[in-house]
């Protein structure tokens, strides 16, 4: 099996082009890649939309900045497709002034509608938000007397993903619960691009344990800083 | 009769609600209280959303590993038993039903079961995270709330004014003043905590109510 | 974490009833439960409803029999929804004669259907099957220019499942290729009984390998004689 | 000129269109033929539809793991780098384009990319199984079969008489005469292998066929 190449964290940066969906896992910034954001930061690279469970802590006077907040700060997302965006006041005060557009989904809606467009599914019936302001604009659909609404597929352009193992074939392991969306993100975007903590040979992986398999990936970067074990 | 809020006591009552081998999903904030009371002899498995079954109590401060939080972004700790899931295994169990209690806190909740508890527009506009899915999706939703908002009104609402979170889901609403059952369209008073007494609660109650046949006034300890 | 009950596997066909929707795990019987279906041949329980890959191989001139087949010849199936019985020479006459009512399934889309019913879901949109005999009295659904079929979840009464190892409290792992349909069907049916060839202790498998979490497994059943490694 | 039919030759012609480091996915009898012919220096990885990839070759007989097989039920083995999955997953790869080539048998296929080979009514039933997948899903489609069927008739067909598997999606036909891109409503010859030529093409071809600007006739080894 061919290996993946080997990126820095600013090469792999440079991947991102303005204008981009960039899918980042993690969940509050558990699971997110943080030398890859910070390459990214340092690129400035924008105009893009962001699809992420939330924009990460940012909470300054906590000392609690992680996740995307940098990024959210640096006005590099002019759009963002998120679940929750309450532990970002910047996040917040740009969407309140319509700075960016933010669009709110139900967490798993968001998270079957990466996984229907990794599918090939061209959607899916979900319960969640009938009757609600998510049912807005929506399509209704009524089987065995209950209502779904209708929701389309969610592609990406980039997936920047954490995991805690890599083998250079590419296949991946996540830290607990690091997994969250990264999984899904892999199989949605055209180029995916992984911080590993370690990276092994080929083989080294029990294959029934992997959990994000080789072919979605296009390429590793090798953390530099591990701040878990 | 005075009121005083009592967080506590709702977790509690909560608690004593959960049977045995079930599943639950504590939402962030009071919620999280239940998993403080829980009888011994009651072994539940809590599920957090952001991926894992097996939630255990907050870690050590020299063990904390940073790969593993709640879905409120807090370290916490697994108990054997437990296993990691990416995000659409977490909904799926969720909207599957196989989640058997959610508890949830709470902006309004209405006699028809109806729960807002993510948005005030132009003011508070957090998003709803996974409270939509746990709404709809889980067996039983409990809500849980101070039973009086700051300017004394009841949280027992005839309508909701806020965005809605889910319609018509909520099954049981525990308050520091009593325990409910939401049902046709009213909230049936199954107990009140002492001091409170069912005549308190029918005073300060503008939303449709009956207290259930079997009411009783219990003591929380 | 509460241990699940552990039953012989005559114990557990027992709990499979007249009129049941039944899926079985398996591909071509690699991944079926033998000792528990073997004990539901000897229970002749019957009017059954079989969801399951294929109908297992059933050719008796080249010693070829096992997963569902010998339930087949013993005509306990009165309807099945599968995606292949060219290996069961006695579902195919069944179906040809009518004495079967047989409806063949593509595989994606039996395995999304009972994905989505495990997940709540109230059904998807696949390309698959569109322009074909598959499409017939489905909705077509047209979005971005693609055609797609609606397609609704399929649930159960009882899975009967393979392992390889369990964990008392229920949690699940599968052998090599043999997982296929086992981790769907363990969150589509109200009863999940799971034959495994290694009975462990809570906390013997790592959390982050493991592929059914216990929730989803009602009882087990010890192999007796496990057949692979 | 005579027709004497040739698998190997297909199979053969096939392997040379796999580009390095594709995802490929094989059909049982003709197709599996492919895998023995892939040219060295190119690194295919093996999707197995019932769960997982990295499809190695026939183990020994006193190596055979009964947990491990192919689509066909038979015993195979892993390559380093492999590993397992779930069947939604397989699908999800299959359906989502993460399979480059899918190779497949063939009953008939026709000048519009169509495709039937799943079943012939009241006679044949075998079911599609992960066929009209792999056919819809994949990002090109591949269709192996000998060029005359046992009565002597062209397998290139004006349009399908069967069930379809699937509908305009095949991209490629690898006949033991030739080998023929399916587009616009056409077979277009792109190479004949010798003894065979473009006129003997013609001459037995009733659906529509171009033959390319850069036609060649080649020699199979």
């Amino acid at each position: 099996m061919k290996e993946k190449k080997i990126l820095t964290s600013d090469a792999a940066a440079e991947l991102v082009k303005s204008g981009d969906v960039v899918m980042v896992g993690g969940f509050m910034g558990c699971g997110s890649p943080p030398e890859i954001l910070s390459s990214l930061e340092k690129a400035g690279t924008n105009n893009l939309t962001l699809v992420c469970n939330d924009a990460g802590w940012y909470m300054p006077d906590k000392g609690m900045v992680n996740g995307v907040a940098p990024l959210v700060l640096n006005k590099q997302f002019s759009k963002a497709i998120t679940t929750h965006i309450g532990l970002n006041s910047e996040m917040q005060r740009q969407m309140l002034s319509g700075e960016t557009d933010v669009q709110l989904v139900p967490q798993g809606t968001l998270a079957e509608k990466i996984r229907s467009a990794g599918c090939g599914l061209g959607g899916f019936l979900t319960p969640t938000g009938v009757g609600t302001e998510v049912e807005e604009g929506k399509e209704v659909i009524e089987h065995d007397g209950k209502k779904y609404l209708l929701e389309y597929p969610l592609k990406g352009n980039v997936a920047l993903l954490h995991a805690s193992v890599a083998d250079k074939a590419g296949n991946l392991l996540f830290a607990r619960s690091a997994r969250n969306f990264g999984p899904l993100m892999a199989m949605a975007c055209d180029l995916v691009i992984v911080q590993a903590d370690k990276i092994v040979e080929i083989g080294e992986l029990d294959p029934e344990a992997i959990i994000t398999p080789s072919i979605f990936v296009d390429y590793l970067v090798q953390t530099v800083n591990a701040e878990g074990k | 009769m005075e009121y005083k809020p009592n967080k506590n006591v709702i977790a509690k009552r909560i608690a004593g609600l959960l049977t045995d081998g079930s599943v639950v999903n504590l939402g962030i904030g009071l919620p999280t209280l239940v998993g403080n009371y829980v009888p011994e002899g009651v072994d539940i498995i809590l599920q957090s959303e952001n991926g894992f079954i097996g939630l255990g109590p907050v870690p050590e401060k020299d063990s904390i590993d940073p790969f593993l939080v709640n879905a409120g972004g807090s370290p916490v700790t697994m108990i054997d038993g437990g296993c990691f899931f990416d995000s659409s295994m977490s909904f799926g169990i969720i909207r599957g039903g196989h989640v058997d209690y959610t508890v949830l806190g709470v902006l309004e909740v209405d006699q028809d079961g109806n729960l807002a508890n993510y948005k005030i527009p132009g003011k508070m506009v957090p998003g709803m995270g996974g409270a939509m899915d746990l709404t709809v999706g889980s067996k039983k939703v409990i809500a849980a709330t101070v039973h009086f908002d700051k300017k004394g009104n009841s949280k027992l609402m005839k309508k909701c004014t806020l965005p809605l979170t889910a319609q018509k889901e909520v099954d049981i609403l525990v308050t520091d003043v009593g325990y409910f059952e939401i049902k046709d369209g009213a909230f049936i008073l199954k107990e009140t905590f002492a001091p409170y007494t069912a005549d308190f609660v029918k005073e300060n109650t503008e939303a449709n109510l009956i207290v259930a046949e079997d009411f009783k006034q219990v003591e929380i300890v």
